[in-house]
């Protein structure tokens, strides 16, 4: 571990922070120069990130970029940053997605612009700055600032039940985090029984949370663990997700499954498992089974949806579950499916949403029976769709399969689930992706055209590509040569199996990694 | 040139790239036909350079691995994205490069003024790179690469006219069906991957396999790989009960109903199972249940295309009908005479195709073969074609098809039950008969269309294609010449295939000792029966046509039930496809969803709504009524203190 | 009896009375005069308790400064006379009349039972200085110069905002 | 000196406090509201100044100063804010008033 001070990941946060606040200085009445501001922003922290991802070392399992400040000394708290193997393809997820959401919105934002860019860098702030902290007071900052950029875009930009939506998402995963907040502020006291010092620093705390006594630690264990399903989501606390998702616009549409999910296993990965191995290990089998749950439920409920944004969010839930599935699997395998499925399901489900918000901008409708035979009128939308379908339905040789390959391959020889049932269960969301997917593909782009007003759609525009094809190199690049990913998160990934296995107060006995 | 075999994988997939991103501004319909046919056509010379290059290798030296690079690791896993080139892979690699490139150069003249011509090509050639993976592939994991992406372009291929009609819907909705039917058993393939990963560590072919001789048979781990590994197979290869989907992929232009409906991917399944082999010989139980099923789906599939009218419809039965066969063969341990069949199968089968192609290009996408008849004179090549593959799967003797079904029905005989054999030979006689009832009705008879069609030979791009695959049909069955007849030598083909084979001979031991004697009866028996078939469909159809409708009134019953596929769609669609929708959405979304647990979320948000209200209600706006209440307070706060006083 | 008890007597019955005088007149000039009664009486009250500075400031700022204030606010308003002030409509009034005695018996109850007269032991010449503008004036510039200069700040605050608050129209 | 018990004083001021009480709450007429409300200070200050002179310590009195002040802006405020309202409603009648109303 660097224990110098490392700045690298304290300019990434500042420079959309600094950014943002640049952006309130421009006249509101320049959209474009606001537009490219934005995007150039977002775009030099995504060339920052670049960096770290270059001066990163794989071979490290500790954490890197280290970065401490004492912020509040009363109660030890401090400004402690750094990032591992899995947060480094979070923040390239983040930022890369950024540039790219805000690209997208040029055309579909047009009041406010300024403001939605704004709320839209803070959020990035935001997002790196839970997937960077090292300290849980901190953490739990980012976290819960993080909503409020969200809630604003959602409620200002959104659809016509925007504020419900809004406030519907915010209050959901405001109720999860005051449960984490209560134990964040319980493990520091603990801490301070043994230390003698108040502290939420997560290093120090990797030491005590396994030793917290059983009874206790259930509860902790399951209000952070609520605290990140309502995020991730977990069934059955997804149903803020189909309302956030279908009400936000495109660019929120495109955070929210990209990255904010991620913000839910990233933290089960991050807190839940090291702190507390003994319930998680306990608690496996029943979160495998919600897991499942949620992969067939939402695959399920996806397929009969009407509306295509509505399908796409339901499917997310599918998705989600699998990563769960992978976490709780506890193998290497299966979390290293997990945590490169965290990225795919940013660029498929990213993907997505944004062709569903392109074809929106031109026909303002997401009702799939308004649309049939556009694959004749608008081709080259139509490949794309399908692309990115295949891509989200796990395809071999598209990144999706990559992810679910991994984590059905490491749940079925997972010693903490150790039996065949889940896999098999899970497996057959792999049956239902391909039917919703598909389905929906038929009744969109195939069979006769339906409605005269779709013969005037006119295709891709150049911009519109220009997103595209970032993202669809990646879902190539994840699909054929996964190993620059999964080599990125190795080390840290057997780290946090280690924590949770190789943990006196755990019986399970430790594969062979 | 073995080291070079992965070009066989990559110039289709160069071809797909030109045609796909390009191809829409060549217009040009030679050159993208041109690149689209001789990336397959280079292909195939690399496959045969590898094919005689490996002749010329003593047997233990055929065997080549080409690693490209690392594909997946994780943990213990290590997957290697390499080709393995051996015998059995590199007859698959030549029947698919080879059938692949005369189905491409036929449909240059098929495809011929089709508005998305660029398209056709550069998903064909797509499926060539896919179907080349899933044969050569090193491991499990390659295999279902190919696996999946040949089901992907069979979904583009079927849906290729996405906005016409097909039967009941639409093309789309049987290419949805056969990538859905595809997927479920593609669920069991990867089941039966994880569980050979648990099993063996490793993924890798040689490595499983080289476990697996070693392991003893231990009962039912190697019954369950076999078990999910072969709902793979059912789904892909076209199985009771996953059969469903080929019938409606015939919504696809008729040179994909060649090339992936009946030559190579419906063959996938087959070579799977045969790639496996000794994975299969090590679980007797399953391969029983293999043989029972291929078996039944031969039968029942033939019984169908006795009375179907869509002659694509036919030939897909006849299709289905054949897989059977093949299932059949790996289910009695003839792996060889399995892939002797999946090889000659390709050839007559693609004719077959090809020239039913032919025919519903000069009939003007006609298919109904009640409007046809008498088109011998208009379309001799074809018909002599035609002839030639009809005789070949009905096993006419000396043809192709005579020697591996022959084979297949034998080794049932003699490794199986006189059942099994039996009903084969029912199976290969109702064969023979709709085959036959087929070619009469198409090419003799009455002219029963209309004459403004003007049925007419197809040009040379498309018969020279026909007139190939009729000399492979003819001539393919001697390479696996029985030893019956080539004496010493043995079975050429058998030969070649058994360092594949060997092993999972051995574990059967399948080498019982039946005599030649009963092998030249079986034979006769059933060329006996091939050709009392053939004369009877050529009595019914062409002497007394009114014998088939008076049959058919008379069993009307049983006609009906045939003619609608024994309502197994229908059963499907009520028993699975609609509950599974229904309950979707009126329980799970409806209920589950909206009124339960978003019920339960908003009903705490109107809780608190409801309490506040109730509560807002003391709010009354007058300051003198809240000076009220807080006196009142401060009179009880008074209170308290005089109490504690 | 003491001159001073009688003084006593004089001014705490007139301010009770005058207090109730107040409350119950309808026509609120009148409550205004009687609000300065009492106000006068307390003054006098103050200076048998030899707060001789704070009875001065009582009368002048009172007396003199708020009372004005009111009585000028009154007629400005023209405010007409109040009817039926404790007549049974309202029973919250009932209710405020029982409450105010309730609280006002729990206060003297205390007041009695607590009995802090014998804790005190009063020193004349300690409350003669006390009340002195010497003693205060020391106080308010020594001690409790802060808050004199808010106290100050203060008005300055309330004359601004009572100038905002009053003017007709203000952009 | 001695003769008057610290008790009459406090019972005094109590007394006006209640009746300040009363009158806050049964008047209508915003202006004698305020005026009662001037009255509960007065009996504030009077217990304030009976501490003050009987410890024998200023700052009882000190208290009081500032209570006056702040009594004095306050009823400059309050009187102000009431002609505005009067300027709106036409009526100090506190009944009909009720702006505060969610």
């Amino acid at each position: 571990m660097y224990m110098e001070n490392n700045f690298l990941l304290t300019y990434l946060l500042l420079i959309p922070l600094l950014g943002s606040l640049l952006l309130l200085f421009i006249n509101k009445e320049k959209e474009s120069l606001i537009r490219w501001a934005g995007f150039g922003i977002a775009l030099l922290a995504f060339i920052l990130s670049l960096v770290i991802y270059l001066r990163f070392d794989p071979g490290q399992s500790g954490f890197q970029f280290v970065n401490k400040i004492t912020w509040i000394s009363k109660i030890n708290v401090s400004y402690h940053v750094g990032i591992d193997g899995i947060s480094i393809l979070l923040i390239l997820l983040t930022t890369f997605l950024t540039p790219i959401t805000l690209f997208s919105s040029w055309k579909s934002i047009k009041k406010k612009v300024k403001e939605f860019t704004f709320f839209m860098l803070l959020l990035e702030v935001g997002m790196i700055g839970v997937f960077v902290s090292l300290d849980l007071f901190l953490f739990y900052v980012f976290w819960e600032a993080m909503l409020i950029p969200m809630y604003f875009i959602i409620g200002i930009w959104g659809g016509e039940q925007r504020i419900y939506a809004s406030v519907k998402f915010f209050i959901y995963t405001m109720f999860g985090s005051l449960l984490m907040l209560v134990s964040i502020i319980w493990l520091g006291v603990y801490a301070a029984s043994f230390t003698g010092t108040f502290t939420t620093n997560l290093l120090d705390l990797y030491k005590i949370g396994p030793g917290v006594p059983h009874q206790i630690q259930v509860f902790m264990f399951l209000s952070f663990f609520i605290s990140f399903a309502i995020k991730v989501p977990l069934f059955p606390f997804h149903t803020w997700l189909p309302d956030a998702h279908v009400q936000a616009p495109t660019a929120g549409s495109v955070i929210l499954a990209g990255v904010l999910l991620k913000m839910g296993t990233y933290g089960i990965i991050r807190f839940c498992l090291p702190l507390f191995p003994q319930s998680a290990t306990e608690f496996a089998p029943v979160i495998s089974v919600l897991a499942i749950i949620g992969i067939i439920y939402g695959a399920l409920v996806a397929m009969v949806q009407k509306d295509m944004k509505k399908l796409v969010a339901y499917s997310s839930v599918s998705h989600l579950g699998f990563v769960v599935l992978g976490i709780f699997a506890m193998t290497t395998e299966a979390v290293q499916g997990s945590v490169i499925q965290m990225v795919n399901h940013g660029l498929s489900t990213g993907a997505l949403f944004l062709l569903v918000g392109m074809i929106y901008d031109r026909t303002h409708t997401r009702e799939i029976s308004n649309y049939g035979g556009i694959a004749k009128i608008i081709p080259l939308f139509s490949f794309a769709l399908m692309f990115a379908s295949l891509s989200s339905m796990g395809l071999p040789g598209l990144n999706g399969f990559v992810g679910e390959f991994l984590i059905l391959l490491g749940s079925f020889k997972s010693p903490v689930l150790n039996s065949w049932a889940y896999t098999i269960f899970a497996a057959s969301g792999v049956i239902f992706a391909a039917v919703y997917l598909l389905w929906m593909y038929q009744r969109v782009v195939f069979g006769e055209v339906k409605h005269q007003n779709l013969f005037s759609l006119k295709d891709l525009e150049k911009r519109e590509i220009a997103i595209l094809i970032p993202i669809f190199i990646f879902i190539l690049w994840i699909g054929i040569y996964p190993g620059t990913f999964l080599k990125l998160s190795e080390k840290s990934t057997n780290t946090v199996i280690q924590q949770v296995l190789v943990n006196p107060n755990t019986d399970v006995k430790v594969a062979k990694q | 040139m073995i080291d070079y075999i992965y070009l066989t994988v990559l110039l289709p997939l160069i071809g797909f790239l030109i045609n796909g991103i390009f191809g829409h501004k060549i217009k040009n319909e030679k050159i993208i036909g041109i690149i689209g046919s001789s990336t397959v056509g280079v292909s195939f010379l690399v496959a045969l350079a590898s094919f005689f290059q490996m002749l010329s290798l003593p047997v233990d030296q055929r065997k080549h691995v080409v690693e490209l690079f690392s594909w997946l690791s994780a943990g213990g896993l290590n997957i290697k994205f390499a080709y393995l080139v051996d015998q059995l892979s590199i007859v698959m690699a030549l029947i698919v490069t080879g059938v692949g490139f005369l189905i491409h150069v036929y449909s240059i003249g098929y495809m011929h003024a089709d508005k998305s011509f660029w398209r056709f090509f550069a998903y064909l050639n797509l499926f060539i790179f896919a179907m080349m993976n899933l044969i050569l592939g090193d491991n499990f994991v390659v295999l279902f690469l190919g696996w999946e992406g040949v089901g992907l372009c069979s979904y583009l291929l079927i849906g290729f006219w996405y906005d016409r009609k097909f039967e009941k819907g639409t093309t789309s909705q049987a290419a949805k069906k056969a990538f859905v039917v595809n997927r479920i058993g593609d669920f069991g393939f990867l089941l039966g991957m994880f569980l050979i990963y648990l099993t063996f560590d490793s993924l890798n072919f040689q490595e499983v396999f080289s476990k697996a001789e070693l392991f003893p048979i231990s009962g039912t781990v190697y019954g369950f790989i076999a078990l999910f590994l072969f709902i793979g197979a059912t789904g892909k290869s076209a199985q009771i009960p996953l059969f469903v989907w080929l019938p409606d992929a015939m919504a696809g232009p008729t040179p994909v109903s060649a090339l992936i409906h009946a030559a190579t991917m419906v063959t996938a399944g087959v070579y799977m199972v045969a790639r496996c082999s000794i994975i299969f010989a090590s679980a007797p139980a399953i391969m029983t249940v293999i043989a029972i099923v291929g078996l039944l789906t031969a039968f029942f599939a033939a019984t169908v295309g006795l009375v179907q009218n869509d002659i694509k419809k036919v030939l897909a039965y006849s299709t289905v009908s054949q897989l059977g066969y093949m299932f059949l063969a790996m289910g009695v341990g003839a792996f060889s005479a399995g892939i002797f069949h999946v090889m000659t199968h390709a050839f007559f089968k693609a004719l077959l195709f090809l020239g039913a192609g032919s025919i519903i290009h000069a009939m003007h996408d006609q298919q109904d073969i009640q409007h046809y008849g008498g088109l011998k004179k208009y379309m001799p090549k074809t018909y002599i074609t035609f002839v030639i593959a009809a005789l070949a799967i009905s096993g006419f003797p000396g043809l192709s098809g005579f020697f591996s079904k022959d084979e297949i029905l034998w080794n049932a005989y003699a490794h199986g039950s006189v059942l099994l054999w039996a009903v084969g030979i029912l199976t290969a006689l109702m064969t023979a008969f709709y085959m036959f009832r087929l070619l009469f009705l198409t090419f003799f008879g009455k002219e029963r269309f209309s004459h403004d069609l003007h049925p007419h030979e197809s040009p040379a791009v498309m018969t020279v294609p026909l007139i190939i695959l009729a000399v492979l049909s003819v001539v393919g069955g001697y390479i696996g010449l029985p030893a019956v007849f080539s004496g010493e030598n043995g079975n050429l083909f058998e030969s070649w295939l058994s360092p594949i084979f060997s092993s999972a001979e051995r574990r059967l031991e399948v080498y019982g000792s039946h005599g030649h004697f009963e092998e030249i009866l079986l034979m006769m028996i059933s060329v006996a029966a091939a050709l009392g078939s053939i004369y009877l469909a050529y009595y019914i159809y062409t002497k007394k046509p009114e014998i088939a409708s008076k049959t058919s009134r008379k069993f009307s019953k049983l006609y009906r039930l045939l003619l609608n596929k024994y309502y197994v769609d229908e059963v499907y669609e009520a028993t699975i496809v609609q509950p599974l929708q229904k309950g979707s959405e009126k329980i799970l979304w409806k209920i589950a969803d909206n009124k339960i647990i978003d019920g339960t979320v908003n009903g705490a948000a109107s809780l608190i709504d409801k309490t506040a209200a109730l509560i807002r209600r003391f709010q009354t706006g007058f300051t003198q009524f809240y000076a009220f209440i807080m006196m009142v307070g401060i009179a009880i706060a008074l209170f308290w203190i005089i109490l504690s006083f | 009896m003491s001159f001073e008890f009688i003084l006593f007597i004089f001014f705490s019955l007139i301010a009770a009375v005058s207090a109730v005088i107040m409350i119950t007149r309808p026509n609120p000039v009148m409550s205004a005069i009687f609000l300065i009664i009492n106000f006068f009486s307390i003054a006098g009250l103050y200076l048998i308790l030899h707060a001789q500075f704070i009875s001065i400031v009582q009368i002048i700022v009172y007396a003199g400064a708020i009372m004005v204030l009111f009585l000028f606010v009154l007629m400005l308003l023209n405010a007409k006379s109040e009817k039926d002030i404790l007549s049974g409509k309202n029973k919250i009034k009932i209710f405020a009349v029982v409450i105010a005695g309730l609280v006002f018996a729990q206060i003297a109850y205390l007041i009695f039972f607590s009995s802090p007269g014998k804790a005190l032991s009063p020193d004349v010449a300690a409350s003669i200085k006390a009340g002195t503008v010497e003693q205060i004036g020391k106080e308010l510039y020594t001690n409790y110069l802060l808050p004199f200069e808010a106290a100050g700040f203060l008005l300055l605050a309330s004359t601004i905002g009572a100038l905002v608050l009053a003017k007709k129209h203000f952009d | 000196m001695n003769i008057i018990p610290i008790e009459y004083y406090l019972v005094l001021s109590a007394f006006m406090f209640a009746v300040g009480i009363t009158g806050v709450l049964i008047r209508k007429n915003a202006i004698v509201v305020f005026m009662c409300i001037e009255l509960m200070l007065n009996s504030a200050n009077l217990a304030l100044v009976t501490f003050s002179s009987y410890l024998g310590n200023a700052a009882g009195q000190v208290f009081v100063f500032f209570v006056m002040t702040v009594a004095a802006a306050e009823s400059a405020v309050g009187l102000a804010i009431i002609i505005a309202i009067f300027r709106n409603k036409l009526t100090v009648n506190i009944d009909e008033i009720n702006i505060f109303k969610w």
